[in-house]
């Protein structure tokens, strides 16, 4: 047992899978030598030497379309785009490629390729170093998204995702580089496809991933105070959705809310609402509620605090749960109380962003 | 500015450098150390080297190695069956057979040149105009029709033919072709190291291609050359000196838009520069000057000299496709006028002149790309077996919860429309 | 009086705002003399001249990186990216630049600027040229999202767009280039916020835009044999939402379905039916469907139509919509009636992708 | 291969070239037109062009119009100035009271060399590396300072200064200034034809502009030349003859990957072979050289000449960022080396030869200078008044009513926060 950081649980996941299969090569801009800007490739160059571990030309299209190549033939890339702007010049190559070679030549050729984005603000970082893109990704069908949101899943998860047979987008919160757990290295590998109930309750669930989860879990104990049981999960995969997880605690609660920091318009909290409410329609007492960053470019440091998710705007959104209507799975009586559903249009909220 | 004025500035600018003429110390460490790394510094010729004429002679002093008889004798046939192929191919796209069909009538040098020059463990990364180098490589007419056809997005099994499936979005393609090299490479040294004890199942590739330097072959247009990712693909292939051959098929438009309003360079080979790897400028429709480029590039890349690009100037007979009207932007003398420079007519010349060929070897030829023709046109008449579930089978290795839900949906409505 | 298409009332637009404003240019792939491979510039360079319309080198985020700096200075260019996947490569520009310079200079600098993106399918084309990536634009604050779906929106909404003071996503739907219409131009150019109700109803409203409007209206008169008054929404503006129209309507009917071509996880439709039921809870019957895309690639053009939605599915969709429980606001009684709201797991749906 | 070798290829392969070697009339057309239309052969020199030695000493032959004294002196004062505000916000930085800071010390010969050659309509495009190329070009040095404090993405006023806000994501600013130009010659162009009857609001640019030919100056690093869109930009302005000065800072490093790994071309200007326009490679610590060079290339452009890349060698002698860990990556032997080559070392040994400065000069800078960080330094010491509502209200020019409530919702926090 050790102290281990969330980045250095990365780069042991990516040195013992380079020690483990010859195949994977990890690459991009400063990984080699530097061990790149948040450290988490440090010392596989010398561990592994140039030809596993280096620099490329700074030219993301190219490190992604090159990365498609290399799976094409047999090797595992892992290849870090620096931060989450600097992947959009690869868009296409992601989206027109990574996410579509395998179904143009009908199963015949995959990618096992993991692309590596930091993601997230609330690093102090100015412009371009904060964005929230697993939206674009969530939406590609071709793409397998996760993000951890632990030290141990840091490990396991990237773990899983080298070892995954199709493109894997693997989300890093930047902001959860520098946290530490006690603990020791391996972890088990999960399945990648699973969302965990990182906190039981029982009346309301708090669906979080990334680097929303801390903040959702200071939210619940916050919420004891307001009289509220929250359950809160952890998504970890975005893509695909892990749908059991979801539905069995939002039928359990009959309530739920959902966070990130992206932008809240059609952004990835839609999905989740509309998919835990057609799941689980009659189970909700309210709307599925939404708390993410607003609809605006990512603000500079100095005003970053306003623009994030808070427990304070996650205590605001639970208590606008019409909590007058309680029943749930765990309730006596199947039949909703008629009276305690008032249908007056001020009680439809917006968004909480 | 004159020849001699060019020469002069040539010579004064550039080539009367030395080391000597520095002042400064740190600066000539650099250099030394930036020119050691570097590659080539001379501009590829403006005018394009060819081997035979458009008559069909030899020229005087060959600027490439000449290819031997028998090779030339390939290169023709293979022109003339991928001839026959994409004019068949043409003719069911107007029947509206294919959903439709960019053609490479005028292009066959290129793509005959190019191919027969790879060897068996090379990659081909072609485009959607390169059906005939797909037929060429030896994929099935057939399977080589799928993706126009419209009854998937490529037919046939890349792994076999070494054959990346047709790629459409623009200049995408050429930085496949580099990481794929660096593949091989890699699987190379792990053959010749002893690995370390492996527990992971290695997807390693076949011993003979573990044994031979894999290269890559890219074809890609003159319009493409502009797209962002053609400059990151030539720069990576510099940098890992990756032994890929790109091969601009300068076919003088994008659609509508001529050469000139993609770039102003005297030629697209030109780029070479400024990536330091040598760049070819070639008669696209010799198939000896376009072969022996290639097989020049793919033989110093395979002695670890790296990339080369290598533009072939030929012309796009027909339009872009069959929905194109090219009238719209070009005057059909400038068609004729290339007529004059046909490619199969050139080497036929030649080997006809040489006594390699005669009528009735011609007729031979004609036969055997008449029933390669007749079996397109045949399976092409008759509706494909096509299982619309597919659309959903192949996204993932293991479809998730909700993608088999879908597949489920979709079958059961499938099952619906068929009872 | 006389027939004009889709795609000439979208000729007339750009030639209508060259001809009032100088300061309007239009160029892209093969805009010039082919005038566009739609041929929805045509002419323009022969009455305005090279300067004003012209192609360009292939190289789309130079087209859109190029547009921005123009718009920089006064001019207000429309380009024009041939296909909707050949704008992937302009992601970085569209994303970080053109969304966002607005909001980095503080308002000083803005972007009039449009950019014309093709999108969706049923045109029986190859791979690539049939993606509908109107989901990747919507989620990004700073751009302005529209698609018109008939000839004199095509018309009035393009020169809105011309006219507008930021940069806007203009989306063509492919399929409706050549359908034609008995007009005169020009129409008066409405507000470009606006969604428009195309057809009313009483039973249930059916969210579509571009594309699916036209399945959309079909689907309401096919509907009328099952019983079922449908009213049908043209959303029109993607991003702004037209919040006011869309919940008026909703909270008439009581039950929606949302419709598009892309791909559902993570799609527009999520953003529609989250926030249809955030503002519209209390009056929902049943959870806001959605039919859409496949989350699969698109297919090739002989299995497209196994692919989009149809009128057959969006029947289904809407007999999926509990017709058991009927109140709405139109109803006398504002309550519900308890037990028509069974609880049974298997009620509750997915997506009816 | 030795320097006669090379010049005998050189001939043979190129400069031998004559039209009436080419045999096929088709050919000969076609090429006469492309050379027409396209620009520059002629490779950058390999040593890069100097006006003023490490020593301070003037060139004997110098390669290009050297600027008058009191220029030099001007270029002198300004990077004085430059480096003394670059000091200031390195220290800044790391006492936590900037966000982060990119410091250009030792780049100050490229930033005041080239923003002291525009002209007064001329754009400046900046990239985070640039701060002191805007203190230059006239930017208060504390709105210079927003960005990278973290106030705000940009502090200056872009259209005052005819200076876009600094650049984040590489070489993503150079198409923009390309597509400026157009849109100023475009504005030119209007004003001398009578325009058609105009009922629409024109947002033209002031008069002044209107008239004079607007060039831009594009700054990037050695890192950002490898990205596409330094590629599609550099091929957008050659296409369009567009008057843009592409001035490549080569530091020698990209954070921490040294500039051999971007590109094994001889010199970064070699790019410009590709696109048919002049390359240029300068001494980048020589301040009278970039200047010269830059000065050259907008006269060029001016004239419809046409784009120019240069690129001007210089050294980053502060770490990347001050975030930066280079003990990781590089010697400090190598950057000792360097301080040899101080750009204001040089310059400074230059005017107190020539009489034009002695110390008293000297001191009068400094306090000029010293006072501009003072300024800087008080200002930083205090909290700034910013106003989170501002997160929200530029988004758009007319906010949606969702916008509008998320304002609201803000706007209420903020003000419970307050209470
Ligand atoms: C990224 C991208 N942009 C645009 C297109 C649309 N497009 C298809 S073919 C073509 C012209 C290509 O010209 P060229 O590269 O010369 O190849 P050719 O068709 O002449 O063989 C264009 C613009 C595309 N396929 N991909
Ligand atoms: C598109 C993009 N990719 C990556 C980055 C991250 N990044 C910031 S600075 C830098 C190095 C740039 O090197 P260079 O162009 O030489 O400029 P310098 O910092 O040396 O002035 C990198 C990789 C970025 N800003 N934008
Ligand atoms: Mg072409
Ligand atoms: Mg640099």
């Amino acid at each position: 047992m050790s102290e281990i950081s969330f980045a250095e649980a990365l780069n042991a996941a990516m040195r013992d899978s380079m020690r483990e299969n010859p195949d994977v090569v990890v690459y991009g801009e400063d990984v080699g030598q530097l061990g790149g800007v948040f450290r988490v490739t440090d010392g596989l160059t010398a561990e592994f030497g140039e030809q596993r571990c280096f620099d490329t030309p700074i030219a993301e299209s190219g490190i992604v379309g090159t990365a498609i190549g290399m799976a094409m033939h047999g090797a595992r890339p892992v290849v870090e785009m620096q931060f989450d702007a600097f992947a959009y010049p690869a868009f296409e190559q992601v989206v027109s490629h990574a996410a579509k070679l395998r179904n143009r030549t009908r199963g015949s050729v995959t990618l096992p390729l993991v692309i590596r984005i930091p993601y997230g603000g609330a690093v102090g970082a100015v412009e371009h170093h904060s964005d929230s893109s697993e939206g674009y990704y969530a939406h590609t069908p071709g793409l397998t998204v996760v993000t951890p949101a632990t030290v141990a899943d840091a490990y396991s998860m990237l773990r899983a995702s080298i070892a995954h047979p199709d493109p894997v987008v693997f989300l890093e919160p930047k902001r959860l580089y520098r946290s530490t757990a006690t603990m020791s290295l391996p972890v088990t590998t999960e399945e990648l496809d699973r969302a965990v109930v990182r906190r039981e309750g029982r009346d309301v669930t708090l669906l979080c991933y990334g680097p929303t989860v801390d903040t959702a879990l200071a939210t619940a104990d916050a919420a004891m105070a307001d009289g509220y049981d929250v359950e809160v999960v952890d998504l970890r995969s975005l893509t695909p959705f892990d749908d059991a997880t979801v539905t069995a605690s939002v039928r359990k609660t009959g309530r739920a809310v959902v966070t990130h920091e992206a932008p809240s318009f059609a952004g990835y909290g839609a999905e989740v609402a509309a998919r835990v409410t057609e799941h689980c329609f009659h189970y909700l007492e309210a709307p599925v509620l939404r708390v993410a960053g607003y609809d605006a470019p990512y603000p500079p440091p100095l005003l970053e605090r306003y623009y994030l998710p808070t427990v304070d705007r996650l205590r605001t959104a639970l208590s606008r749960l019409q909590w007058e209507s309680q029943w749930t799975e765990n309730d006596p009586s199947p039949l909703r109380v008629a009276a305690a559903a008032p249908h007056a249009a001020n009680q439809d909220s917006g968004v909480v962003a | 500015m004159d020849l001699r004025q060019l020469l002069a500035n040539q010579l004064s600018r550039v080539w009367r450098y030395s080391w000597t003429l520095l002042g400064d110390e740190a600066h000539i460490q650099d250099m030394k150390r930036n020119t050691a790394t570097s590659g080539v510094t001379v501009p590829p010729a403006l005018e394009p080297l060819r081997l035979v004429d458009s008559q069909g002679g030899r020229v005087s002093t060959p600027p490439l190695p000449v290819p031997e008889l028998d090779t030339l004798g390939a290169l023709h046939r293979a022109m003339v069956i991928g001839r026959r192929f994409d004019r068949q191919a043409s003719a069911l796209a107007r029947q509206g057979r294919l959903a439709v069909y960019p053609s490479s009538f005028g292009q066959e040098a290129c793509q005959v040149g190019g191919v027969l020059a790879l060897a068996e463990q090379d990659w081909l990364f072609p485009t959607y105009r390169d059906t005939v180098s797909l037929v060429t490589r030896g994929v099935d007419p057939v399977q080589a029709l799928t993706l126009l056809r419209g009854d998937w997005h490529s037919g046939y099994d890349a792994h076999a033919h070494r054959c990346a499936p047709q790629c459409t979005p623009l200049a995408t393609n050429a930085s496949h072709a580099v990481g794929l090299t660096y593949a091989a490479r890699q699987k190379r040294h792990q053959a010749s190291v002893p690995a370390q004890a492996s527990t992971a199942p290695s997807n390693s590739a076949d011993p003979a291609e573990v044994e031979a330097d894999t290269a890559a072959l890219v074809l890609m247009g003159d319009g493409a050359t502009s797209e962002g990712d053609a400059h990151e693909a030539y720069n990576f292939a510099a940098m890992w000196n990756a032994p890929v051959v790109f091969l601009i098929q300068n076919n003088q438009w994008a659609i509508s838009v001529p050469v000139r309003k993609q770039s102003r360079a005297p030629t697209l080979a030109h780029k070479a520069m400024g990536y330091g790897i040598r760049g070819l400028h070639v008669d696209g429709n010799d198939a000896a000057a376009v072969y022996a480029a290639v097989s020049q590039a793919l033989t110093e890349a395979r002695a670890g000299e790296g990339p080369t690009i290598i533009e072939a100037r030929t012309y796009r007979m027909d339009p872009h496709t069959n929905a194109d009207a090219p009238q719209r932007y070009r005057e059909p003398s400038d068609v004729e006028r290339w007529q004059n420079h046909d490619p199969i007519d050139r080497l036929e010349s030649l080997l006809r002149a040489e006594g390699q060929l005669d009528d009735a070897g011609r007729a031979d030829l004609d036969a055997t790309a008449e029933k390669l023709a007749t079996r397109v046109r045949e399976h092409m008449a008759q509706p494909d077996e096509l299982d619309p579930n597919e659309i959903l089978a192949h996204t993932y290795t293991h479809p998730s919860a909700m993608l088999r839900e879908q597949q489920a949906n979709l079958a059961a409505e499938i099952g619906e429309a068929r009872a």
